[in-house]
């Protein structure tokens, strides 16, 4: 079993396609013992950033909405080894972990969602509002479906300046019913612009199930005249490969969708049990037959790159790690007061106005 | 009797379309999940999947279709998840709602209730904090109506969806757990309060404190510590914010002399301003010793961070500074 | 040549279905010569009442923004001949025709244009808000796209009150694109709503031709799971029996879309001279040889089953009913102030503010 | 020299379009048609296709495209043909784009104009006539424009297109056609008038009248009617109602003692309101002779017919009437 080097996995499910050259989409994937174990890694840490999570919301250093992305940790970090620098991300409220693959740190992103001046959005967004811009990703937005013409026109602009970039826009299965998708979908199409759309099919928004928003579950096919595509979302190379030929389409020919089938283990939101509309066996059987983790681990198990134990031990260095960085974040100052009135509009002059006359603040710089 | 904010909703509810065949319930997880804060717990149960519908997120979509519905002869109670997502829906409250009564010369009747929680909640950032009082309360055509407590939840609730107009009704998502006693009386199954009247909360005689929903618990607060400092306070709670019950306020501000207003909202354009210009315009300010002060939500988007939030949100000290302040000033 | 009683006309382009099965569509539609000499009339009144509307608006009795229905009447004519008692009718403000197909006298359309007490709003909506409710039909609406949720949410009230109604619901081709659209196509599926979705493809959306609008310009299947039908709109047995079969359709299993191809002859409204992004051919080459009055009328000499005299006739009656309705409404009175503060709400109390403050109106009920 | 309002926006978008490749504008037939009420006349054919961008109907669509835009790096106009329709996107103007520099803590910046008539033209309804300024202006994030004669349109449109920040530019299709003698120095392609800053169009000592943009004339040629009888009235024009040049507003109130405000959109929550509290919460208050009374659009949905319409809307004899009630008035 043991290999060396470069090695081919194969891509498991069949993609399905809608209007879209099947020949465009490998059959099999080529990586390699370093890639697999980073893409263990990745995923390893992301999962871990959201137990944190989860643990210090209910410990009450987190408040408000969470949307935590376990389960679905293969979509963020495969279509991101799908990417090339020039290309864009953008996603919803769950962003955690495209803010982490995108190259931030759990500790950012925890110390964002307590509200810390350390936070990646200096604690003024929170839990749904992460950004890393300069790594070309756009947040983090808390309207379901904005980011669909948002994320159009991030593509835009990317090919008006002909940087050759695409935008790779996230949605779920709920969101993708929102008409301003659609409305997006046609201009994409009319004007050629480079965006993927990625529908992160979850099975569920909120408590609604995908048979009871939509009249049709088949998202990659909803775009009508859009090219479309299925991808096993719970398969790190399904989605990479997948998204390689999205986004390479879609530089030369404009927009595709593609449909990420995934699942999400916790509730919608910290508030959600997530066990009124769905069994428990169905969350059950989902980690125990399909986790993204799993599906990694067992290929390096497999092909005997990496024993049971070396394993564990990476588990054991992003919990540490993740527990260095919760505890780093928790000690981190609240922001300080003068960023209340900071970032409402640049070069801003004059006052703004507290809850009473009594309170008045001056926009300053950032120091 | 002790009943919460989201009991009294949920009672209304239910009392409602049990009375009324042509009242049913439209929006996201009101039916299985029974409500994303619960407000519609067991009226799917109740009354089942025609009457309480689960629809997918597409406010603009499910909106209009309940305008249509109410044109045709039902009387339906859209619930957005927040009013923040009703900017999604704007076009159809204000241009098919409100607007048709009039274009039609009275032919198209919209007997409707938009509700759901509006304004800050805690923790949920800019997006999800807006509070649509000021807006929507401009438009003729439309009714905009925000409880403060159990009993206002009720009687209002209920009132609304009697109502002939399409009515906004503003919830507030920090109220649905707060306990209030209520009246007997509150709880017959036809009380109704009516619509566009205020109700004197506290009764005081040195300074008129204008509030509606959340806000007039900081205003009642704010009472109570100027009370300890021989300052007697009157509370007004809107509870319709359009029709205004100008009446109550000038009725009040002649007695008092004194005025601010409290609101969690931004200040531009605020239903505080309204209130100032209706003084101006009115009697009432020759009766007044003193400048009004508006107490807000400050000029910002909502921060996320506690403290930062803190700062954004007015509390009752809030009103007890302004209110101090109006009262050291002699004219 | 000549018949008697009933008898068949083709339908003489094949409908397109879209999962639709094409044997709910006839071949050919069953008539006479009462309801053809009918269609013809209805027809060129409608056609006489817009050109009555042109030339007011052209001597200023008409203001604002002013759409005509010329080219198009096939549609709402034929349309109505498909519906039963029970179905209903909403449109955008392209609606004189769809008013007065509903029962309305071209007196009340003509009143309205020009801000009369006895227009059919009494003078309050103008050009794009008429309205019949008793008669079913809705409106009159100023939004592009808003009539989508509308009239699904009108059908949604016949099924959910049993009264076996459908609603059919009239578009543009610019509006088809509207996000909106999307949303209620998928809840009228999903809840097997009986809504009729009718696009009136006049080709343009003011300036902009389908091809520079629509990414996919067959409208009739961008429900994309919502079945779907082309029709010729030119020809008014292809959209009566078309509008039947879709109508029956839907009562007994939702939505069906549509597509009417037309075309209108003016500009968009009034201020448009409709010459910009067209040519004069185009417009003149329709007109010639698929104008839709003219098929009838053809139809009518073809069968013997009136004369060129007669039909002159019925073409001089209708100028002249027009002529008098036109001057019987420009007589009427506009409305009486008392008008002002009504209908703002249904049992309004207190006063309304006017422009000022010395300036107070009492809403009083209409006597 | 002479220019219209149309001929000023028109070359301000045109310079700006030549001054910076980041520019484009983006609507519904803004391109071949060269704009519905042709602002955007010949810029198609200048910049071509891919600066000049005709959109469908799609408002929420391709305003959010044009936030995305913004993001990265291009700096989009993008016309609603009227701000009525700006209901259908107003959520991307508000959530996506004023709110996002905050919660991004400075990092995503939104450099953009949405632009197009607001408010009532004449003829064209309820739906068609409705005035956005109150709603936008009490937003924070964002900056709200609304200029009155040629020299405001091309100075203000040329700064907010320069402007970094997300901008509403409210223009008034009624005035598109009239004519303003305009200064060399507007005609310069770099005449910018700063965003903010009111402007006194005409002084005066017995009392202010403030108002923006078709207003501003009203307020005018009321004041020439007043002065007709004596009475100096001062103008300030507003220009930017967002943030509101409070200070202007304040001085001339010290000076004169006396106030109106002038608007067409309706009364509640207006922006007259909002210069009435700010009165109140200045020391303008302390001069003020009289109370203030506001001048605005009825509170009724826009009636179609002549005679209701002109009703609704204020005119000049509004402002003298307002003026004169206010100034027989001591207090
Ligand atoms: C316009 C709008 N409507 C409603 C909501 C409330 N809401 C937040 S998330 C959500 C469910 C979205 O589900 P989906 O798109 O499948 O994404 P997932 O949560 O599964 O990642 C809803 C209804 C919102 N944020 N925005
Ligand atoms: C939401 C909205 N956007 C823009 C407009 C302005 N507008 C009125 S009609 C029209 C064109 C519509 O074309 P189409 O749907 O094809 O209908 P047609 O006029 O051809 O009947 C536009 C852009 C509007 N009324 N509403
Ligand atoms: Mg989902
Ligand atoms: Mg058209």
């Amino acid at each position: 079993y043991a290999v060396s080097g470069n090695f081919t996995v194969p891509i498991n499910t069949p993609y399905e396609t809608h209007l879209l050259d099947e020949s465009l989409l490998p059959k099999e994937a080529v990586t390699n013992k370093e890639e697999l174990l980073e893409y263990f890694k990745t995923m390893t840490y992301i999962r871990r950033v959201e137990t944190a999570s989860d643990n210090l919301y209910k410990a009450k250093f987190i408040r408000g909405f969470c949307h935590l992305y376990i389960g679905q940790e293969a979509v963020a970090v495969g279509a991101k080894a799908g990417l090339k620098e020039a290309d864009h991300m953008i996603t919803a409220y769950r962003d955690h972990a495209h803010q982490i693959v995108n190259g931030d740190t759990g500790e950012r992103v925890l110390a964002e969602l307590m509200g810390r001046s350390t936070g990646c959005s200096r604690g003024k967004g929170g839990s749904m509002h992460m950004y890393y811009p300069e790594k070309h990703f756009w947040g983090g937005h808390g309207i379901v479906g904005a980011q669909g013409p948002l994320g159009t026109g991030i593509a835009f602009a990317a090919k008006y300046r002909k940087t050759g970039g695409v935008c790779l826009t996230f949605y779920g299965d709920g969101a993708a019913n929102q008409g301003q998708l659609f409305e997006a979908y046609n201009m994409a199409k009319l004007w050629k612009i480079p965006v993927v759309y990625v529908c992160e099919n979850n099975r569920y928004g909120m408590g609604t199930s995908v048979s009871r928003a939509a009249a049709h579950p088949d998202f990659y096919k909803r775009g009508g005249f859009v090219p479309g595509l299925k991808v096993d979302g719970m398969d790190i190379f399904s989605v990479r490969e997948g998204t390689r030929a999205a986004a390479n389409y879609a530089r030369e020919h404009g927009p595709v969708i593609m449909e990420m089938n995934t699942y999400r283990y916790q509730g919608h939101s910290m508030s959600d049990p997530g066990t009124t509309y769905r069994t428990r066996d169905e969350v059950n059987n989902m980690r125990q037959t399909n986790d993204p983790i799993t599906y990694v681990k067992n290929l390096l198990l497999k092909h005997e790159l990496a024993t049971e134990e070396e394993l564990k031990a990476i588990e054991r260095a992003a919990r540490e790690k993740v527990d260095q960085e919760a505890e780093a974040a928790k000690n981190a100052a609240f922001p300080d007061p003068s960023e209340f009135a900071r970032d409402i509009l640049l070069n801003h002059e004059g006052s703004v106005r507290g809850a009473d006359l009594g309170q008045v603040y001056y926009p300053t710089p950032r120091p | 009797k002790e009943m919460t904010v989201r009991d009294a909703l949920n009672s209304a509810l239910d009392e409602e379309m049990a009375r009324d065949e042509r009242v049913f319930l439209m929006g996201e997880e009101v039916g299985q999940y029974q409500g994303a804060y619960k407000i519609s717990r067991g009226l799917y149960q109740k009354y089942g999947p025609d009457r309480v519908i689960d629809t997918p997120i597409t406010e603009a979509g499910f909106a209009g279709i309940g305008v249509g519905a109410a044109w045709n002869g039902l009387r339906p109670v859209i619930e957005f998840m927040t009013y923040n997502f009703s900017m999604q829906a704007i076009d159809h409250v204000v241009n098919s709602a409100a607007k048709q009564l009039y274009m039609s010369a009275g032919q198209v009747k919209s007997p409707m209730v938009f509700r759901g929680p509006n304004g800050a909640a805690r923790g949920v950032a800019a997006q999800h904090s807006q509070c649509f009082a000021a807006w929507y309360s401009s438009v003729p055509g439309l009714t905009v109506v925000s409880p403060y407590n159990s009993e206002d939840a009720r009687g209002l609730l209920k009132a609304s969806i009697r109502n002939d107009n399409p009515v906004v009704f503003l919830e507030n998502e920090l109220m649905y757990g707060s306990s209030f006693p209520v009246s007997e009386e509150a709880l017959d199954k036809d009380f109704v309060l009516p619509l566009g009247k205020a109700k004197i909360e506290r009764t005081g005689k040195h300074i008129t404190i204008v509030a509606f929903s959340r806000p007039v618990g900081m205003a009642l607060k704010a009472a109570e510590i100027l009370a300890g400092e021989g300052i007697e306070a009157e509370v007004v709670n809107l509870r319709t914010v359009r029709p205004m019950d100008r009446r109550a306020i000038i009725e009040s501000v002649k007695k008092t002399n004194h005025l601010i207003t409290v609101e969690e909202g931004w200040p531009q354009s605020g239903v505080g301003a309204e209130i100032c210009a209706t003084v101006f315009e009115s009697e009432a300010f020759d009766y007044l010793d003193a400048p009004i002060e508006r107490v807000c939500g400050a000029d910002v988007p909502m921060p996320y961070a506690e403290n930062l939030e803190n700062m954004a949100l007015p509390s009752e000290l809030n009103v007890v500074a302004a209110a101090k302040r109006v009262l050291a000033r002699k004219l």
